[in-house]
Formats: structure tokens, C-alpha cells, sequence
């Protein structure tokens, strides 16, 4: 619930985690050098510094898609199977202010 | 005159495949009895063609550009897109296409006012027609698919009404538009409850789940379009609970027609509620009655 | 809560360009009369932004990934797409853009439920919105555009009720989204009757042109909509006609106002009906009323 | 009336067209070798004809778009401000079958 109520669809950051996941290169450019692929990106301040935060709470306030915030957890914390528990955990810390 | 042999609703959370070997027993035998069913009925019905509607979680399409529907009209549907693969944890398939359904579904959509977007080339494919496929063997079986990929989470999507709408506009399709003797079989593919990426990752609305299990089996869709609201669906996980309008346009393809599930299981480490419902549908038209 | 100041109707024939020298002085005398009267009012009403509405011919997406509405979000809007200029005989041109109105746009549609798509990138500009641009001067005057491009020809397509609809929207989201003090212009571009592409490429529907002009200066919207349907403009000349559902839309956000015509013009060799309507809403915060 | 009675979003001839004025280099080898670049394309045989003859009626009749044909006459007779007016009255005799 409320999930989508500040919901944004003109946030570049969608497109970056498109991207991302589209993009094995910029995948790996992105774990090498994030600065350098956040540049390419008509990002916010609040939205580029947020994703430099992890801060998930702040990036979905500014209208985030939960859908690819999940990806996002993903492409930062890992993509397997366990990968994916380790950024599950992250993302809800994050939105929940616990740990 | 197709003919509609084969209708069920069924889950595709990547935990089924990526945590399977680490769930409890009696979750693994429901999950195993749903799929052993589901595919009994299947071999039995014999389709020629399984039509899958299933939510594409934002994996092919920008938010700038984001389509309700979007045909899949490859001749062979090869999966799972390389990203996703690691995370469900799936073998790689290629599943038999059929690009004359998939077109004839395109143009007979496009006629009665349904918009759908479609495409040629391999579309990607996370856990939405991953999951069932590698779960029910779609792939090495005698039957051709044709993925249509939903839009159940970016606002704004089509609701349970509308979503009921383009079912019904499916049944007369295949009765009109197909050729005679095609068995044609539906599934759809997502929830039930939960809500990936959001601060409740981990929660299932059991309540919910049984309920929907439910009303599914039971055939009453005046009560299904009146009460399996968006806001319902929200309230049960966000973004996620609602790719069960896949299901609704099955049922809105299948007319009001008593169905059944195979149990229902949850786990907290699946992040999503498990169940599956099939339909009877053997041997008749599509419509309502 | 901004403000809509401007608001017109206007037809983008690029026959209006391309063969207006070799028209007959009085029907140039129409088309020059119209320009004058539309551009005198739009420099009273100082509009700090122009959302103009048109309908996209095939130039920017594939019948496989048709949308309804397309926004340019692009900081400068140039033209005309370089396949369409020797057809239009037209300038170039590169009209200044409103990123964050467009964003406004995008953001406040999709809240209320509306579906459309955007883009960042310059569009490919044909006839919609280079004809206006150029008979009006748009790029050199102090104003800013942001083009809308709508399906009117590629099944299915929003009807007249629809567009209506999302004018209403878009009057709702001028009040309440976009800043204070902002002034407000809106263009409807698109029509008269035409057929472009058919068999009745040369037809004129003069009887449907003059009734439709004095129903947009009647301000009954309860008329406009119970007869400006699909049907009856397809048959003052298919595919072609449609195009006014951008001035519907336009009516939909302004809500029942009379509005003036500047004459009309039958010239066969234009291949579409010519005439234009400006409505009263100086001063006005969109609504009804 | 009836130009959409058949309209058949699935032709590949479509595609051709929205290509043809995307792509200059495209353009200049359709007028070239027109056949190597309808090979390009998943045309029906009777789409594929329909184009060779330049049967408007028949393109039309397989559910072609009439706007997508317009520029299609363009293309093929000229499309400046005079080519037009060729391709539009070459069009409209081929589908009256009067000329
Ligand atoms: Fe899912
Ligand atoms: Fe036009």
C-alpha cells in the first residue's frame, strides 16, 4: 500500500537499472567504476545521491518503481540465489530503518 | 473453430526453482503435486498451442514506453534472459512458438479494440514464462507456446475489469479467428500474494491466498470482478500480488467455470504465496455458460 | 495552479504550405485570415507554454508498438523529420521545448490513470506539428511547445469519449500540477476531412467540415460527443478525418466554451478540408463552466 | 469507409515502409535494387507482388494501412511537393482501378 503513490516514470534512474540489466558490460563498468556510469544518467541529486546511499527509503520517497528497486538490491548485493536473499535483506533494512 | 481444452492459473516465483531444495517437506509436496497435476491434465488435454499470459517484470520495455500486452511471435522462445538467470537458478530452455497464433491473436485483438504490442524477435524472459516452463516441461512436450507478457505494475495497468474484458474477447477470438480442430489451452502465470521490492518482501497474506484460491475454484466471477480490486490486490503486497490479473483474463476467456487447487503453501523464505488452480474446460467452446 | 489562457483548433494540411501559392486568392485569403487571427491571439494571451496535441502519421513508432499518446520531453523540438520536408516544402525549424512541463505531463497522466508514453530525444516531427510551427511562427515567438503526439489512425485508437476524457485530465493537472503563474496555451492539430491514402484521397466532406466547425463554436460538448463519433468521421474521409480528436481533446480541457471560426476553405488540390476555431478561456483556470 | 475493414497489423510490408523513411541509405537502395531490399523482409507472396505491381488495391485488400500506403506512393513515384500529386493520383487509380 502506498508503494505507488509518489510513483515517478520520469526518474532516469529507471532507465539506468534498465540498462543495467540489459548491458553486461555497463554491468561490469558499473561494479568497476559507478561514478563514471551514474554520469551518463540525467539523474536528480537527490536520486544520484540516494543511489550512492543505498538508500532505498529515499529513492522510492522521490517515486522509484519497487519493481527495479528490487533489481537494484540485486544488481548491487548480488544476483544469485543467494545473492539475491543477502540484497532482499539489504532493501528491507533500508525501507524499514532497521537492520 | 479452436477449440479451448485446457485453462489453469499457476505461480511463477523464482524461489520455486532457486530455493526448492531448501524448503520443508510438506511445502516441497505441495509445490510437487500442484505441478504433477497440472501436467497430468495437461498431457491429457492434449493443446496444440498454450497461450501464457504472464506479467514481464519491467524486462522489456522502458517506463517510457510501457505496453499492457505485448505478443510474443517468435518462432521459438528461448529463455531465461542472461540476467535473470542466476538469480532463479533455472536450466535454459527453447520452447516451440507459434507465429500464426501469435499473429492471428495480434490481429484479433487489434480488430476488437484491444490494443496489444507485439514482436518478432526472442522477447526476455525472467521467472514469468521461465518458471512454468521449466516446472511443467514445457519445452519437451508436443505443444507450441505463445507468451503474452502483462503489465500488472506500472501504473497505470488494466484492472480486473478490463483484464476480464480482454478474456472475453480472447474466447470469441479463438472460437472465430482459429482454425478448426486447434486445441488451444491457457495459462496464467503470477502471484499469488506478494510484494517484491517493498518493505514487506516478506510477507504473505494467507487470508488473502485462500480466499483467492477460493473464489477461482469456485466460478463466481460477478463476485470476482466486484471484489478483487486493485486496491484488494495492494493491500495483499504491492506490485506484486496483482500480476494475479493474468489469471482473470483466463477466467474471463473460460466464462464462469468451477475450477480446482491443489493445496496451498506458504514460506516465508519463497517470498510468495503458493497455489495453483486448473479449470475445467475439456472439449468446450470458450464462452460463459 | 497555472493558468489556461489559449486554446485552438487548427488544421496541419501540408498542402498548406507546399501548394498555398498555387491556391486561388480566395482561398489563400482563408488560410491568411486564419494565421493572422490565431497568432494575434495567441500573442495577446502570452502563453509561457503551448501543449499541442497531433496525431502522430506512422513517423515515430511501428504499427507493432503503436501508443495512444506520445510526449516530447526534449529541451528543443527541430523539424521537420528529413523524409518529410520536400513533401511539405516547409523551413526548418527548432521551436524551444519544455522539459519540466512535459515531465509534469508524463507524471500527472499516469497518476490519473492515463497511459502515455515519452521521449527525451527530438521526435520525428512530420506534417503535426511543422505545419503550425511554421504557418505561426511558433519558434520565433516567446513560447515554449510541448507536442503530444496521438494515435487518430492505427486500430484501436482513443474515441471521442476518450479524448475527451483525458482533456478533462489534463485540465485537472494544469490546475493542480503545474506551478502558479504559469500560463497555459493549448493546440489541437489536425483535420478537417481528409482521406490520405484512400481512394477518396481527393474528397472534401464539406457538409461534415461546416457542421463540425459550428459545433466547436456551439460549445456543446453533449452534441460533440454523442455525434463526433469514429463512424461518422470516417466516413467524411477515412483514416484522415479522425485527426480531430486532438481539437476533442483540447475541448475536453477547456470544457463547454464557444469558440470562433475564421471561415473555411474547399480547395481540391489541398486534399483536406481547411479551417480553424479559437475558444474563449482568456483568463480562465481550466474546467467546466 | 472500410479502408480498416481488413487492417492487418502483422504484414511485414509495415515495417518496410517505416524503414524506407527512417533509413536515407535504405531509401537509396530500394531505388536501386527495390527486390534486395523486399528480401529483407518476411513479405508474403502476395504482399510481395502486390508491391512489384504496384497494386495499391491489393496491398489494401491484404490489410495494409492507407496512411502507410500514401507514403508508400511516395516513395515509389516521388515525394516533394509535385511528386506528391503523382503519387497520389498513380495511388488513387490503382485502387478505383480507374486512370
Ligand atoms: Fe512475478
Ligand atoms: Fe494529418
Amino acid at each position: 500500500m502506498g508503494l505507488f503513490d509518489n510513483f515517478d516514470p520520469t526518474l532516469a534512474a529507471h532507465d539506468l537499472v534498465q540498462d543495467l540489466k540489459w548491458d553486461p558490460e555497463l554491468r561490469q563498468q558499473f561494479e568497476k567504476d559507478e561514478g563514471s556510469v551514474l554520469d551518463r544518467y540525467a539523474l536528480r541529486p537527490a536520486e544520484r545521491q540516494a543511489i550512492e546511499q543505498r538508500d532505498f527509503r529515499k529513492l522510492y520517497d522521490l517515486g522509484f518503481h519497487p519493481y527495479l528497486g528490487g533489481q537494484l538490491a540485486r544488481l548491487i548485493y548480488g544476483n544469485d540465489v543467494d545473492g539475491a536473499i543477502r540484497a532482499v535483506n539489504k532493501l528491507v533494512s533500508s525501507l524499514t530503518g532497521k537492520s | 473453430m479452436a477449440e479451448l481444452v485446457y485453462a489453469a492459473g499457476i505461480p511463477h516465483a523464482p524461489t520455486l526453482v532457486g530455493l526448492f531444495s531448501r524448503a520443508p517437506a510438506e511445502v516441497q509436496k505441495v509445490v510437487r503435486d500442484s505441478c504433477d497435476a497440472l501436467v497430468q491434465e495437461l498431457d491429457a488435454a492434449r493443446p496444440d498451442v498454450l497461450i501464457v499470459f504472464a506479467n514481464d517484470h519491467l524486462t522489456n520495455s522502458r517506463i517510457s514506453a510501457y505496453p499492457d500486452f505485448l505478443i510474443g511471435m517468435a518462432a521459438e522462445h528461448s529463455g531465461p534472459h542472461e540476467w535473470f538467470k542466476p538469480w532463479i537458478g533455472c536450466r535454459d530452455y527453447s520452447a516451440k512458438g507459434d507465429t500464426a497464433v501469435a499473429e492471428a491473436l495480434f490481429r484479433g485483438m487489434t480488430k476488437r479494440g484491444i490494443r496489444m504490442n507485439a514482436e518478432r524477435k526472442n522477447l526476455n524472459f525472467d521467472d514469468n514464462i521461465s518458471v512454468p516452463t521449466v516446472l511443467m516441461d514445457l519445452d519437451k512436450r508436443p505443444v507450441r507456446v505463445v507468451p503474452v507478457l502483462q503489465n500488472t505494475t506500472v501504473p497505470p495497468y488494466p484492472d480486473q475489469r478490463r483484464c476480464y474484458a480482454v478474456g472475453q474477447a480472447l474466447a470469441e477470438l479463438i472460437r472465430d479467428d482459429l482454425p478448426a480442430g486447434l486445441r488451444v489451452g491457457l495459462i496464467g502465470s503470477g502471484g499469488l500474494s506478494h510484494e517484491p521490492g517493498g518493505s514487506r518482501y516478506y510477507f504473505i497474506d494467507e487470508e488473502f491466498d485462500r480466499w483467492f484460491l477460493d473464489l477461482c475454484c469456485s466460478g463466481d466471477h460477478r463476485r470476482l470482478l466486484d471484489e478483487l480490486t486493485i486496491d484488494r490486490m495492494e493491500a495483499a503486497g504491492s506490485g506484486g500480488t496483482s500480476e494475479l490479473l493474468a489469471w482473470v483474463v483466463v477466467m474471463g476467456a473460460i466464462g464462469e467455470r468451477p475450477g480446482r487447487s491443489f493445496g496451498y503453501a506458504i514460506h516465508k523464505e519463497f517470498r510468495c504465496g503458493i497455489g495453483a488452480v486448473s479449470w475445467s474446460v475439456n472439449g468446450h467452446v470458450a464462452g460463459r455458460g
